[in-house]
């Protein structure tokens, strides 16, 4: 199996991200987060931790790719200033089975949001404010640990 | 030991990193955080809730119990928002 | 919301698709279904009944749209032979949260093995035999009907 | 009434769809189907066994107790492989 992790400021290639995990197998899940344009955000900025996010979310793929038998696992994380519309992160999963593809999506973007150093700030007019975790994100993640 | 702090909690410090030397009797997250809110208000102000902040000791996450005594590298920042 | 059926014999282009779904949301998920190319089928060919499976994939996305409140649902399946590593079918789903689009898109998927008018069959060397209908695939079905 | 068939069903029938005009005391799916299996060794062979069945009327699923008395179009196909 193969894990590919990529945080950077440049756009998201969905295209050649999911082409490199249809990689001879049966099932391919993605999830792909954007900048919603209909809450009046101008730019979004994502901070992050340099090496220890790297690091972090090579470790949520490894964990994807033991329970659920991945053949590819793929984060891609932007980071810096982005604008409405544009992608913020994509995951891909790859398995035989459509199945694990699916759960395992779901798992690595619920537990990226709550176990991965990366920091919002939301830029409307001249206000730039952080944006407060949410509950709702801590629940999802939780739901795995069970 | 190098400290570093991330969002809003490297804008209230100021900077982004810096390099400290906590006397012997810091053996903690908690008692590092402690220590460094004596430094400046912006410090202060930084780290005034401590329900509100994460921290790593050499990038794996810890609980602010956590033990900083051999640590080369301590980061500081709130519950974290990517995705 | 907007609906996209298509039901042809052309290859599937998921970039085009996926950049169709992104269209001011937070949250995209897709599913994509591909001939294996590790159990030997040299040729799958995939036949469907005209009319009745465009009606039934619409009604499918509906469903979806109603129960998930998505803005978009794209289901993609190509017809006619095909080769290893190619895609069969695509589904996306768009929403302005994950777990709305993650839930749908497996819902879409799930349903759609059980109740479109969809025939497989694998060609191996010189023989030729219809897939036949898999238990799990039931099961995946009507755990949606809860 | 226009029958179609589909797959393996179509393949042993021999031709992927026909005109028939069924006798008024055919009134269900498996009506037809009986009425049908009488036609040739090849619908004999595609309607043996009633569980490997499905069908549509008039574009949409039905059991094999439905219906068929008005329809235009039944379908008489395996259950569904696609995906």
């Amino acid at each position: 199996m193969t894990i590919r992790i990529l945080v950077s400021p440049d756009p998201i290639d969905v295209a050649a991200e999911m082409t490199r995990v249809e990689n001879g197998v049966g099932a391919v899940a993605t999830f792909t987060g954007l900048v919603r344009a209909d809450d009046g955000v101008g730019t979004l900025e994502l901070e992050h931790y340099p090496g220890a996010t790297e690091t972090a979310l090579h470790r949520l793929a490894e964990e994807a790719i033991a329970r659920w038998s991945l053949s590819e696992a793929t984060v891609v994380h932007r980071v810096g200033p982005m604008r409405p519309g544009e992608r913020i992160v994509f995951v891909a999963t790859a398995a035989a089975h459509r199945g694990a593809a699916l759960e395992a999506c779901a798992y690595l973007i619920d537990r990226l949001k709550t176990d991965a150093p990366f920091w919002k700030r939301e830029v409307r007019g001249g206000d730039a404010v952080w944006v407060e975790p949410r509950a709702t994100d801590d629940a999802a993640a939780a739901r795995w640990r069970s | 030991m190098r400290v570093l702090y991330f969002a809003w909690v490297r804008e209230a410090v100021g900077v982004g990193e810096e390099e400290v030397t906590p006397p012997v009797d810091v053996t903690t997250v908690a008692g590092l955080i402690d220590w460094l809110a004596a430094r400046s208000e912006g410090h202060a102000s930084a780290f005034a809730d401590r329900e509100r902040l994460r921290a790593a000791v050499d990038q794996a996450f810890v609980s602010l119990d956590a033990p900083v005594a051999d640590a080369k590298e301590v980061a500081i920042f709130p519950p974290v928002t990517g995705g």
